[in-house]
């Protein structure tokens, strides 16, 4: 609860920071704001988990864990934004104070423990991001962006609600435990709970955007600003994520026959609608927007077949995955702010140019796409285990088969910068304007942190008592 | 049943004629206390000191010819008064206006409807009133009607937030939503909200003003700028509901003040004269009704004692003013309260 | 209180469900069919209060208040929301100098 | 000293070391320097290896310990001699690199595969195998897309999609066979030991197979492999033919056959024509090519195609064939393409048809590659012919008629190596050319082939004696 | 204090619905009534718009100044925080010091809001 507060109170220190022109602070503020986020988090890690405030949240270790993971990756992409809000717009406090504040959303979301707090979090995450994906007030695809995300957000969120409703009508509670206790012990579990269970799926699936709720996606992708982008295919994506699987894997285990049809067709649409997309597209953005609809599908692996590994799995695939979006998204702010363009091509020679970033870059990709070696394996290997576990070998192979598909998308930015040269205005350039330090050491971090977590992924299992 | 019915048609129907009469006469009185004030006689043609002159003007309005313009959308054109008259009309419903009258046997409670969420109520009708001025003030197709009506939302939500906070105080104090209880729990004198809640009466009636758009705050309509603001092109009986709904308006919040502050019907040493209850009821009626028009009379006075604001001095005056003073006031409430509770 | 719950349960739940539902559904086929985004957004609202309604009738129906507790916090982030919204929806339209969904188009699904 | 470790560990920091230089002329001595210092440290395992059927130099630690996955690596007599040939060919694909400017990050990408190589032929636990199998991939694809040429791009990443999805179906076998068993684990013993039912040995065959199938390749699966060795470096096209095609039989041996036994024999038929319509076909190929790259990648395959089918075979002599065969076919597939290079590099050309008549400008080259070329055909006395000899006898053990149809190798490859031979070094002079022989590194490199083949086809017991016990074990340890 | 009536039943609803029934009829039928009494005579000048005698131009429906919608938003945001404070305005005195603490750390953060919104200058008319 520590942490939450903590953000709070900074969220709102930051506010008042810009408003008394103290704009160079805000990093340094933000960043130990979020360290000491971090610690509260942190400590709490031994404490007994029992849910607090009437039930209404609960700091288990599954909660701290993602929320260290969420404080992490909001704090490098923090790190990212030292020049790029103020390209934008002269209102950089209040910038922060929205991305700290949907982290808070993203917290909350992590550690709910009644439905009330479910839908707070998601709102608050929400409502911040709806504004900082129209931060480029002039710039159109900016605008649509944020119209499109508050429209669906606002729908998904009335699915939701009735699906909650429904749920509270049934069972007569908000409470996760007592859910679980009607769903265990009522005789006949009410057909109002199965609709409930039924729009909450759609409601959740809006939110992660996966298929066929995944149409949002791309645009809202796409539009946003880049730095946008990345918090929100990582942190808000995992934080929805880690409230999706805490529903089913604390109240509704019990009737996995009666969901896991529903779940299971949606992750395969989900796998084929993402990665089919993602290889048509020319721009690299684009494709990432496809990608993490493909890799939501690989994530919803662990609610399908939940069992005492969906925790650790999901976790470990949400840090890989994290990670490499947090490299590939740094890199293309590079790349588009020499170029001005989101295209594969801008990324064409490259390697020359920039071999660190290009290295870093193609760390990135591999680890997206499950290469040994990188974190991204290890994620893809415990989630494949997890489905494995219940003998879903047909889903393995379909995921086997996307996985290569995958590989074709994400070698693709690897060839352009390494087998392809620049042409037109950037080949005269043979050296691009050096990375600003907070790149290197986001970059740096995140690299290392890939290349370590998949030589040795015991760093992060250990956590969950393996 | 029906018998209930039937008392609470006519009591309906009371409130809504005496309401309506005072409203007409506000009219005069406002021109009256005007001609006071100005040192001159005001209307007194129409009558023995002008007393037939709203029927006057009542007539006028409906022989007038009713002007819809070419431009103006038709349909909200008209709805536009007609919603301003009856949000006016049915905000009254709450308020108590006596105690129990014993008529044959019969215990009438002089209030139309005593719900427990009265406070509410009144605020949402009052929410609503705004409505009737956006509407007509957008479907006249008129750039001052265009301009009174927006003024007249934005300095009404405005004062809302105000008039919330502050009715928020007064509710700490009471502890309950009912109108009835709320006038029931100021028996006497020493009783009165006022005396606990001055601050809140103040910001209270302020906002009153505001949202009655009275002077020193009618802004949406006022001539000089607007010739009129949002009932520019009204006519003919329509501009009459405009102006009957204002001052009706007017009538219920001086209820309101009087009721939620001043003790309603309640007067001093009610209970220690020895009066039997019928008798402590219409003393009741009338000190309310006598209070009442004691507000009226002060909206009047402070119209043509007080200029009227600028747009930014209203703005300022609602936003950076009175919410904080609400807010400080409901800290205090809260704080003096809680330590009266706990020490004494 | 119980007398207001005895009164809403004189009315069968199921009345309330299928309502809020019909409503909910409304709301729905609003927001699916319907070009304007204004209208949009009102369709919008019209689910989420499709909801309070039917937190409230079950709340009163188990005689249990967090359903309406609830439902404050529906109506508080749905004005946030909407205040977020509405000023999406005014940086939309001066840039476009329209409300109609059909002119975002520049970006495809 | 015999610390398994340390000898992955080698090449992987140089190849950390190599990244850094930028100098082409102090990389390529840093990297010779590092895979001399290589074979330098496997002496010691040749020389203390008992040739006896029990795992040796033994060294696992806990690598995951929530999972129950183990780095796991140890020898035994089939891996040491891939092993041995790994770190043997590497330094003469470093040398046979000395007269191109590569810089020090392409020898780190050598140096990198060859620890993936290494892990793969060491592992004993199924997620190291995994890991290294994928670990060679890599650098592999960067070496041919970086260098190579031609439409390099496309057919780099066809080879590497059609590879990985083969690695991606043998991930899910490998996740499969995690979750069977009381304890969840990888290791190789435990695999082995699972004895899974034989309808499910049925998939997991497959499963494995095409993993394999693709890397070797086998006929239907080849599709990707004469457009990559072609336009691939000459150091990528030996890597990826000398080494990396015997992964995949080594999966065979290794993984396959304890594992999925029942599968092997109930789809041994099906493989064995693939196999022999895949020394038939990749001959008659090759025979039309006039690419002589392309030529030498399609003998490839149908070399592959006997070795495989002899692994199939299920008999010692087969197995036996099979793993000095591969120990063959990395020496003289290594020379061939280093040939090729040579003669590219001084004429320009590769192609058949503009070549010739370079026997008497070239001499020594012209008997280092007749040498080499006696080796790939097979003939007695050179390391080829125990080889073929061995896999033939097993074939025929198994089946007649595969083993005449896949005795046409022998026949096939003498034609068209010999039409290679001819068109290149014989016939009338092309006077355009003004070619210089061979010297310095290039004599250095076809004189260690050129030695290993005699060797060895004098001597191949030195091979066979290390993996016998070995094949033996294997062969008892199935049962049926 | 005791006989505090909470309950409220849909009755006492009805004389609520009676009074609206009549403010409806009295607004509908003096609408009507003056629709019929009046004289019509129309002339284009008497149904143009007025704007002091002074010729017409453009369209009355434009845009307004976006300070008005500044204010609406406001407004939709902080009347609904005020909506919070009703409960717990008329059960305070059970909440006691502790709700009091709560309530004031919510306002304390409306007020954080408040302030931020006033040293923007959203609130100020130019």
């Amino acid at each position: 609860m520590g942490a939450i507060i903590t953000l709070c109170i900074l969220g709102i220190l930051l506010l008042y920071l810009g408003l008394f022109k103290m704009n160079k602070a805000l990093l340094p503020v933000a960043l130990v704001g979020l360290l000491v986020a971090l610690g509260f988090t942190l400590s709490a890690w031994n404490t007994d988990a029992a849910p607090l405030y009437n039930g209404m949240v609960v700091f288990d270790r599954y909660a701290l864990s993602f929320s260290a993971l969420c404080i992490v990756v909001t704090a490098l992409i923090l790190l990212l934004s030292k020049e790029y809000f103020r390209n934008i717009s002269e209102h950089i406090a209040e910038y922060y104070c929205l991305i700290i504040f949907s982290l808070t959303g993203a917290l909350l979301v992590n550690a709910y423990h009644n439905f009330a707090m479910l839908f707070v979090g998601i709102e608050i995450m929400s409502v911040a991001l709806y504004i900082l994906v129209g931060i480029r007030k002039s710039d159109f695809a900016s605008n649509e962006a944020a119209l499109k995300y508050f429209l669906m957000g606002a729908f998904s969120t009335g699915f939701l609600l009735f699906g909650i409703t429904l749920m509270y009508g049934a069972s007569g509670t908000f409470d996760l435990g007592a859910l679980r206790n009607y769903v265990t012990s009522a005789e006949t579990v009410s057909p109002l709970f199965y609709g409930g269970v039924l729009l909450m799926l759609c409601g959740l699936c809006f939110k992660v955007g996966v298929a066929p709720f995944h149409f949002w996606t791309p645009d809202v992708y796409d539009g946003a600003p880049i730095l946008i982008t990345s918090f929100m295919s990582t942190v808000v994506k995992i934080a929805s994520f880690v409230g999706f699987l805490r529903l089913f894997s604390t109240a509704l285990v019990p009737l996995d026959a009666f969901w896991t049809p529903v779940l299971l067709t949606i992750v395969i649409i989900t796998l084929f609608v993402g990665n089919a997309s993602a290889l048509l597209q020319s721009s690299f953005k684009r494709m990432m927007a496809y990608s993490s609809i493909s890799h939501a599908g690989y994530m919803l692996f662990a609610i399908v077949v939940i069992g005492e590994n969906s925790v650790p799995s999901i976790f470990v695939y949400a840090t890989a995955y994290a990670l490499a979006s947090v490299i590939a998204f740094a890199a293309l702010i590079l790349v588009k702010r020499m170029s001005g363009s989101d295209q594969f091509e801008s990324f064409n020679g490259l390697a020359k140019r920039a071999p660190w970033l290009a290295f870093a870059l193609t760390i990135a990709m591999l680890s997206l796409a499950g290469i040994p070696l990188t974190a991204g394996f290890i994620g893809k290997f415990m989630m494949f285990n997890n489905v494995m576990g219940s003998y879903n070998v047909t889903l393995l192979v379909l995921a086997a088969i996307n996985a290569a598909v995958a590989v074709y998308y994400y070698l693709h930015v690897v060839v352009c910068m390494y087998f392809k040269n620049a042409e037109g205005a950037h080949a005269g350039h043979t050296t691009m304007m050096p990375a600003p330090i907070n790149y290197k050491v986001v970059l740096g971090v995140a690299a290392v942190l890939t290349i370590v977590l998949g030589v040795y992924p015991d760093l992060l299992l250990v956590l969950f008592g393996g | 049943m029906e018998a209930f019915i039937l008392e609470k048609l006519i009591l309906v129907a009371i409130v809504f004629t005496i309401s309506l009469v005072i409203a007409m006469y506000s009219t005069l009185a406002e021109r009256k206390v005007a001609g006071f004030m100005q040192d001159r006689y005001g209307p007194n043609r129409a009558g023995i000191g002008g007393i037939l002159q709203p029927l006057c003007d009542g007539g006028k309005f409906f022989f007038k010819e009713e002007i819809i313009p070419a431009g103006a959308h038709k349909v909200l054109f008209v709805v536009g008064p007609t919603l301003a008259i009856i949000t006016a009309c049915i905000s009254s419903a709450v308020i108590p206006w006596g105690q129990t009258l014993t008529i044959g046997g019969r215990e009438v409670v002089l209030q139309v409807a005593d719900i427990n969420v009265g406070v509410l109520y009144i605020f949402g009708v009052v929410a609503l009133g705004v409505y009737g001025i956006m509407i007509g003030g957008w479907a006249s197709n008129n750039k001052f009607s265009l301009m009174g009506a927006i003024r007249a939302a934005s300095q009404s939500i405005s004062y809302e937030i105000g008039m919330g906070l502050s009715i928020i105080a007064l509710l700490m104090v009471t502890g309950t939503l009912s109108m009835g209880e709320i006038v029931a729990q100021q028996s006497g004198f020493v009783n009165w909200n006022i005396w606990v809640q001055p601050l809140g009466f103040l910001i209270f009636m302020t906002c009153a003003f505001a949202e009655c758009n009275r002077v020193p705050f009618d802004l949406p309509e006022c001539e000089t700028e607007l010739v009129g603001g949002y009932h520019t092109e009204y006519s003919s009986m329509k501009l009459g509901l405009y102006m009957f709904s204002e001052y009706i308006n007017m009538f219920v919040s001086s209820a309101l003040m009087a009721a939620l502050y001043f003790g309603g019907y309640n007067f001093p040493f009610m209970y220690e004269l020895g009066l039997s209850q019928n008798w402590i009821t219409i003393i009741g009626v009338l000190v309310f009704f006598l209070k009442i028009f004691g507000f009226i009379f002060f909206f009047m006075w402070i119209r043509w004692t007080l200029p009227r604001f600028r747009y930014d001095q209203l703005m300022n005056l609602g936003w950076k003013m009175l919410i904080p003073l609400a807010i400080a006031n409901i800290v205090l409430t809260g704080v003096i309260t809680i330590i009266k509770d706990t020490y004494f | 209180m119980e007398n207001i719950v005895s009164n809403i349960q004189g009315i069968p739940l199921n009345h309330y469900i299928i309502f809020c539902s019909l409503i909910f559904a409304i709301g729905v086929t609003g927001v699916l069919i319907r070009r304007n985004v204004i209208i949009i957004m009102m369709s919008i609202e019209l689910m989420l209060n499709a909801v309070n309604l039917l937190l409230a009738a079950f709340s009163a129906y188990r005689g249990d208040a967090s359903g309406q507790v609830f439902v404050f916090f529906i109506m508080a982030l749905a004005a946030a929301e909407v205040a977020v919204g509405l000023a999406i929806i005014i940086m939309v339209y001066r840039n476009t100098k329209s409300v109609d969904i059909e002119s975002l188009s520049k970006l495809r699904w | 000293m015999n610390n398994l470790f340390i000898l992955l560990l080698v090449p992987i920091v140089s190849a950390i070391v190599l990244c850094f230089v930028k100098n082409a002329g102090i990389a390529k001595w840093l990297a010779l320097a590092a895979s001399l210092l290589e074979i330098g440290l496997s002496v010691p395992f040749l020389c203390a290896f008992t040739p006896d059927a029990s795992v040796q130099f033994e060294q696992g630690w806990t690598w995951i310990a929530s999972l129950g996955i183990q780095f796991h690596i140890g020898i035994d007599g089939i891996s040491l001699p891939l092993v041995l040939l790994t770190n043997g060919l590497v330094p003469l694909i470093v040398l046979s690199s000395f007269g191109k400017s590569y810089k020090g990050n392409f020898f780190a990408l050598v140096s990198f595969m060859q620890a993936g190589l290494l892990l793969v032929f060491m592992a004993l636990d199924g997620f190291t195998f995994y890991v290294g199998w994928e670990a060679a991939l890599i650098p592999i694809y960067f070496i041919c897309a970086l260098w190579g040429g031609g439409d390099r791009i496309r057919i780099n990443l066809k080879f590497f999609i059609y590879t990985f999805f083969g690695s991606l179906l043998m991930l899910v076998a490998l996740v499969f066979l995690y979750n069977q068993g009381d304890t969840r684990s990888l290791e190789w013993d435990t695999l082995v030991a699972l004895q899974l039912p034989e309808s499910t040995q049925r998939w997991i065959f497959w499963a494995f197979f095409l993993a394999f199938a693709i890397k070797i390749p086998i006929f239907p699966f080849h599709t990707w492999q004469p457009d990559t060795y072609t336009h691939a470096p000459a150091a990528g096209t030996m890597l990826l033919a000398g080494i990396m095609l015997k992964m995949g039989v080594y999966g065979l041996i290794r993984w396959l056959l304890p594992i999925a036994p029942f599968g092997v024999l109930a789809y041994s038929n099906v493989i064995m024509v693939l196999c022999v319509i895949g020394i038939v076909y990749a001959s008659v190929i090759a025979f039309k090519q006039q690419d002589a790259k392309r030529l030498v990648a399609y003998s490839s395959i149908a070399h592959v195609g006997l070795i495989s089918a002899g692994v199939i075979s299920w008999h010692e002599e087969g197995l036996q064939g099979a793993i000095i065969q591969m120990v063959n076919h990395g020496l003289s597939v290594v020379g061939l393409f280093f040939i090729i290079d040579i003669l590219q590099e001084r004429t320009g050309s590769r192609n058949l048809s503009d070549l010739g008549g370079l026997a008497h400008r070239m001499p020594r080259l012209a008997a280092m590659f007749l040498i080499i070329l006696m080796g790939a055909v097979g003939l007695p006395l050179t390391n080829g012919f125990i080889g073929e000899f061995l896999l033939l006898k097993g074939l025929f053990d198994y089946n007649l008629w595969y083993a005449a149809v896949g005795g046409l190798t022998l026949i096939l490859g003498a034609v068209y190596m010999l039409r290679f031979y001819q068109k290149a070094m014989l016939g009338p002079s092309q006077e355009r050319y003004i070619v210089a022989d061979i010297r310095g590194h290039e004599v250095a490199v076809l004189a260690v082939i050129v030695f290993f083949t005699l060797f060895l086809g004098v001597w191949p017991m030195a091979v066979l004696h290390l993996s016998e016990a070995s094949v033996t074990n294997l062969l008892n340890q199935i049962k049926f | 204090m005791e006989s505090v009536n909470l309950s409220s039943t849909p009755v006492d609803y009805i004389p609520i619905l009676i009074q609206l029934g009549v403010a409806v009829s009295f607004g509908v039928l003096t609408i009507i009534g003056t629709h019929l009494i009046g004289p019509k005579v129309r002339t284009e000048n008497k149904l143009g718009a007025f704007e002091s005698g002074v010729q017409v131009i453009g369209n009355a429906r434009q845009r307004f100044s976006i300070k008005y919608f500044l204010v609406a938003i406001l407004f939709v945001i902080f009347d609904v925080e005020v909506i919070f404070m009703y409960p717990w305005a008329v059960n305070f005195r059970e909440f006691g010091v502790e709700g009091l603490i709560e309530m004031f750390i919510f306002m304390g953060f409306l007020l954080l809001g408040f302030i931020y919104v006033i040293k923007k200058r959203a609130l100020d008319w130019d």
